[in-house]
């Protein structure tokens, strides 16, 4: 398949005939039976719009999930579907145009945190999230991504390896200097490890502590561990841009490097999207079983609360905590959070809706890096902010850290005073000895 | 019947109710008989003595009774009513001047009593008939003195002032007509036009019926209200189902579903048996049989419709009409083998669309 | 040929075929899709994942108790026509009958009265579902020529069959061809549109329990 | 007709009873009168009966033998009749509740009459054996 080598980061021009073509066929590449069955299923109830933060805080029904995947839709309907040909025939399934991929743009990337809450209200068992996230896909190869951080830090992450350019020795002197500042001992590109953490760039740039929090930790379990400089990026920013390219090539750098140094376990950081990626694609990148496991970092920590490897003082305050939508709800591992905050003794006030049916914060899938959609992601952590107040909590917890951003910003942005904190440092300040 | 004939037609001029009179009938019977007939013709009761009135003043009229493709079932019905029952009174209002069955006279000299009395009544008389007409081969599967029904019906139908099609085979066609239909039998409604027909229908048909349809006829001279069938609306306006003593049965869903379980025993709706009570109109259910004892319902087996078109072909009596027939498993299977195919060719196409590997490669 | 033995036979039998051949048709282009193999360990093994399908399968029919407020009406309309719509199917009289006639299968009938007061609900459902998707924004942007044909091939057999009990137009003859009829136009059409949820519904959650279940994922 | 599996005997017969009334108002204020025929009504025999109970009798009631018995009598309700007729076997061809003074039945016809006086008068001239011959 041809795909456009660079597609343009921007996408603002009206998108020529080429780019629909590729589109097109970039929403067919992965459509398999799942996919099939999911767009077939759809019986047009609406449910879905209920379930989406955007939709339900704007009342815009063009905010209904399964609608941001029209054009996808449509290419199914016309190429793939099980009676396309006859539709096709009959003149009943059109083409998609480039008006309407214009107009997509902002309905699949602005207004979609592929939460995956649509996919849990659906009647049909239908993963819109899913759908979203392969539609992405066409939109990319066409070029036709936000013109915005998202595209622009998807593409020098798919040609440096990392969303801000970092090149290796920039990577390693910037742990070092985060090991020298919080009196940790960093482990880096050592030969041979058990445990191998990952890097989020959002912790390199704004919560570097984070680093260092892991780093103490694992320390502190005497376990063999390093980070790889030569894979290190958990962004993943190509996933939630729709590059499979560049999803690919991250992801595949992380797992050489994990299988050079012997890896045990692979340990996603806090973040999101990043752990759905490595957990569940990165062996289908591999073509085959990992030699290795890979858990996001709370499900390290409880793991080590429960054999004694980690040992915590309690630390009493009153909390609440902010599911990932892409750990929780997506990942599977809503316990381990609850876990570790019993272990240090925190009162935890849980939010309506806690857990597997959360609300996402809003920055989810790639939005928080688009500048034009603030004011609608305003409206969806006006959510977040609505039931964090309710449950009377002080201190908001959380393990991811696009969450913990989006939470700052949202929180500066409306004079909000509730701190938000990492659970990870959470206990990494708690260590006992 | 008999009667009528032995009288001749001597008291022709007569009015019938001097002719009644005669015979011992006042017009007391009379008005009784008129009662009787309004209330089986459905008509108000005020209009009994008109009807009285109009018999009294009325001629004996001609009837002409041909018998063409049938089994003589419809003549014997009408002849077992027991003695003397008010429907015989009718008889003595008609001259039947010509039934083959019946009449004493045979051979030429029944063809000359035949012609003698179209030749008198031109215009007048009224044909009855029973049996199908063969059309096939020119009608030559059935024959009276050397001549086809179809030509007789042609012919004699011409000037009678209306025609009686007697039983489902006069009327639709009945059981000739069935598949594969040899001798391509059809009712007397699709050979003849531009003549009043009423047909009635049934195998046999319900005596009482006749017996209206020609008081009413002598009464007021035109036929009464037909339906889209041109049965009288009178005793086939209902269906057998609606008048039905066990309809209550069916509007409690309570069904014997066989003939020999306790549903059956305890007389409960026979739908499942097959009853075609729902779709069958006829009077059986109101009238009943042998003077009002009982009728098949009420006997145990569910209606089979026989007062109904083609009702022989119209799938067995003891399937239920909510039933069809299946499409059978050979049909079945071609039909999800050429689905398999067509789903298999339109897949492996659309398998050439999506992304053969994990990788963008051009 | 009456229309009623157009209906039962002939017409009943090429709509069956139809009805086969369709659902055959769809169900295989869909399945014999290019699908790839998942390496990643699943969190559970596989007889967890199954059940966790089949959990899926049953938990959908009542959405979480978080989502009510918001979809309680469309909740309620629905499952109310989709159980009248099996109330009447399974439970009424001459249903069975024709089950019975075409599998051997059979099972006690529901009286009549119920069957006509569960008629006229769902019928009542279905119209206010009707108006609820011209009139709901986000129904209004959905909705697609399939979801009203596929609404009115539903409705007619109900209304018919509604006619056909109470024989209040027309013959039973006449009314029982229609209903059987309008029942036929619904098969053969099944399988080419968005009815063909009745069966793509269990597939769908049962994929996607089986497929969260490996993630360990809500479903 | 439909329905009257939905309607108890009580029910029925007081339907009856009212529309009876209402024939019976017509009958004093312009002399019309008026007759409901039973049999043209899907009654069972146990509603048949119970209306006949209702009814009750009255001060006159008639045979009349004429292709059958028939049996007119006046019910408990004056100007409200009762007429039963069956043929020559015996069954019943048809049932009328009447509203009227006197019930047309009983009245001889002016024909009749006629027929009548002449055989009358054939009687009183010629022997009795002669006289039957006319019947």
């Amino acid at each position: 398949m041809n795909i456009a080598p660079t597609p343009p980061a921007g996408g603002a021009i009206h998108p020529s005939e080429e780019q629909v073509a590729l589109a097109m066929r970039g929403f067919l590449a992965d459509i398999g039976p799942a996919s099939a069955l999911a767009l077939d299923s759809c019986i047009h109830c609406g449910r879905c719009a209920e379930a989406c933060q955007f939709y339900v805080q704007t009342g815009d029904p063009r905010y209904t999930p399964i609608h941001k995947i029209a054009p996808f839709k449509q290419a199914y309907e016309r190429e793939m579907g099980p009676f396309a040909f006859v539709y096709k025939l009959l003149g009943l399934t059109p083409k998609v145009s480039a008006g309407e991929l214009m107009q997509w743009q902002e309905l699949l990337y602005d207004s979609c945190n592929m939460c995956g809450r649509c996919s849990l209200i659906c009647p049909m068992g239908i993963d819109i999230a899913d759908l979203v996230e392969q539609a992405r896909h066409g939109m990319y190869v066409a070029g036709m991504t936000p013109p915005d951080f998202l595209g622009v830090l998807a593409e020098k992450e798919k040609s440096t390896g990392s969303p801000f350019g970092m090149t290796t020795q920039q990577l390693q002197d910037a742990l070092h200097d985060i090991g020298a500042k919080y009196d940790v001992v960093m482990h880096v590109d050592e030969a041979q490890a058990e445990i191998v953490p990952t890097i989020s760039s959002i912790d390199l740039k704004t919560y570097p502590s984070s680093m260092a929090a892991i780093a103490k930790i694992l320390n502190h379990m005497g376990a063999s561990w390093s980070f790889r400089t030569d894979g290190f990026d958990a962004d993943n920013v190509a996933l939630t841009a729709g590059d499979r390219a560049g999803q690919r090539k991250i992801t595949l750098g992380v797992v050489r490097a994990a299988v050079a140094c012997g890896a045990k376990t692979l340990v996603m950081p806090e973040c999101g999207h990043s752990f759905t990626e490595m957990r569940w694609e990165a062996a289908n990148a591999y073509g085959k079983n990992l030699p290795f496991r890979i858990v996001q970092i709370t499900e390290l920590l409880a793991e080590g609360l429960a054999n004694g490897q980690i040992r915590v003082n309690k630390a009493p305050q009153n909390a609440t905590y902010h599911d990932a939508c892409q750990l929780s709800r997506r990942g599977g591992a809503s316990a381990a959070p609850r876990v570790i905050l019993q272990s240090l003794g925190v009162d935890l006030h849980e939010m309506e809706d806690a857990g597997d049916a959360n609300w996402c914060c809003g920055g989810g899938g790639g939005v928080a890096l688009i500048k034009r959609a603030q004011p609608l992601r305003d409206k969806a952590f006006a959510i977040k902010k609505r039931q964090v107040e309710a449950t009377g909590a002080d201190k908001v917890f959380t393990s991811c850290s696009g969450c913990r951003q989006t939470l700052d910003h949202g929180g500066k942005a409306t004079g909000w005073n509730k701190e938000v904190a990492s659970l990870l440092e959470l206990v990494a300040d708690n260590l006992r000895d | 019947m008999q009667n009528a004939d032995d009288k001749g037609n001597a008291n022709d001029d007569e009015t019938l109710g001097a002719m009644l009179s005669a015979r011992g009938i006042g017009r007391r019977g009379l008005l009784k008989f008129a009662i009787a007939m309004a209330s089986s013709l459905a008509l108000p009761p005020g209009v009994a003595p008109l009807m009285a009135a109009n018999l009294a003043k009325a001629k004996r009229r001609s009837v002409i009774w041909l018998s063409f493709q049938e089994c003589t079932g419809c003549v014997e019905t009408l002849l077992r009513s027991s003695s003397p029952t008010i429907d015989q009174v009718i008889f003595d209002f008609i001259s039947l001047d010509y039934q083959e069955a019946l009449m004493a006279a045979a051979g030429t000299a029944a063809e000359k009593t035949l012609h003698d009395a179209i030749a008198a009544n031109k215009g007048e008389y009224l044909l009855a008939i029973d049996g199908s007409i063969p059309t096939k081969d020119s009608g030559v599967y059935s024959l009276t003195g050397g001549r086809s029904n179809l030509a007789m019906l042609k012919e004699i139908a011409a000037d009678a002032k209306a025609i009686l099609a007697i039983g489902t085979c006069a009327a639709f066609g009945g059981i000739p007509k069935a598949f594969p239909n040899p001798t391509g039998a059809v009712g007397v409604e699709d050979l003849v036009s531009g003549k009043p027909i009423v047909n009635i229908p049934g195998c046999p048909p319900v005596p009482e019926v006749l017996s209206g349809v020609l008081a009413y006829f002598i009464s007021f001279g035109k036929l009464p209200d037909l339906d889209e069938r041109k049965r009288p609306l009178a005793y086939f306006g209902a269906t057998i189902h609606d008048q039905c003593y066990r309809r209550a049965f069916y509007d409690q869903g309570k069904f014997a579903h066989s003939f020999d379980d306790e549903g059956a025993r305890q007389g409960w709706c026979l739908f499942e048996l097959g009853c075609k009570g729902p779709t069958t109109h006829n009077a059986c259910a109101s009238l009943k049989w042998n003077n009002g004892t009982s009728f098949p319902i009420q006997s145990g087996h569910g209606c089979i419709g026989c007062s109904e078109p083609d009702f022989w072909d119209a799938g067995g009596f003891y399937t239920s009409l909510a039933g069809g027939s299946a499409a059978g498993w050979r049909n079945a299977g071609i039909a999800a083998a050429v689905g398999i195919a067509g789903g298999a060719a339109t897949a492996l196409a659309a398998r050439n669309k999506s992304r053969p590997d994990p990788e963008d490669k051009p | 040929m009456t229309l009623l033995e157009f209906a039962r036979g002939p017409a009943f039998q090429a709509s069956v075929l139809i009805l086969i051949a369709g659902v055959a048709w769809r169900l295989v282009a869909i399945i014999l899709l290019r699908r790839r193999p998942q390496f990643a360990e699943p969190r559970h093994g596989l007889p967890a994942r199954i059940g966790g399908g089949a959990a899926t399968i049953l938990s959908r029919f009542v959405p979480r108790r978080t989502f009510w407020p918001r979809i309680a009406v469309s909740v309620v309309l629905s499952a109310t026509f989709h159980i009248g719509l099996a109330i009447i199917v399974f439970g009424g009289a001459p249903h069975i009958l024709l089950i019975h006639q075409l599998t051997g299968l059979t099972w006690p009938s529901l009286p009549r009265g119920v069957i006509s007061l569960v008629s006229g609900v769902t019928l009542a459902c279905m119209i206010a579902l009707l108006i609820r998707r011209l009139n709901h924004p986000v129904l209004r942007l959905l909705s697609t020529a399939d979801d009203y044909l596929s609404w009115l091939l539903v409705f007619l057999p109900v209304l018919t069959g509604i006619l056909l009990s109470g024989e209040t137009i027309g013959g039973y003859a006449t009314l029982l061809a229609l209903h059987i009829i309008s029942v036929e136009l619904m098969m053969i059409w099944l399988p080419f549109g968005k009815l063909m949820h009745a069966g793509l519904v269990f597939a769908g959650r049962g994929l996607m329990g089986m497929n969260f279940s490996r993630k360990g994922a809500a479903t | 007709m439909k329905n009257y599996n939905f309607l108890d005997d009580d029910q029925l017969v007081d339907a009856l009873l009212v529309e009876i009334a209402g024939m019976l108002s017509r009958l004093i204020a312009d002399g019309e009168e008026g007759a409901i025929d039973l049999l043209g009504l899907p009654l069972s025999p146990s509603c048949v009966a119970e209306l006949e109970r209702r009814l009750g009798r009255g001060e006159i009631s008639v045979g009349l033998d004429a292709i059958g018995l028939s049996e007119i009598r006046e019910t408990g309700f004056p100007g409200v009749w009762w007429t039963q007729h069956a043929d020559g076997s015996g069954r019943v061809i048809a049932r009328l509740i009447e509203a009227t003074t006197i019930p047309a039945i009983l009245r001889a016809d002016v024909e009749d009459v006629k027929r009548g006086q002449k055989l009358l008068l054939a009687s009183t001239h010629v022997a009795c054996k002669t006289s039957r011959s006319a019947s």
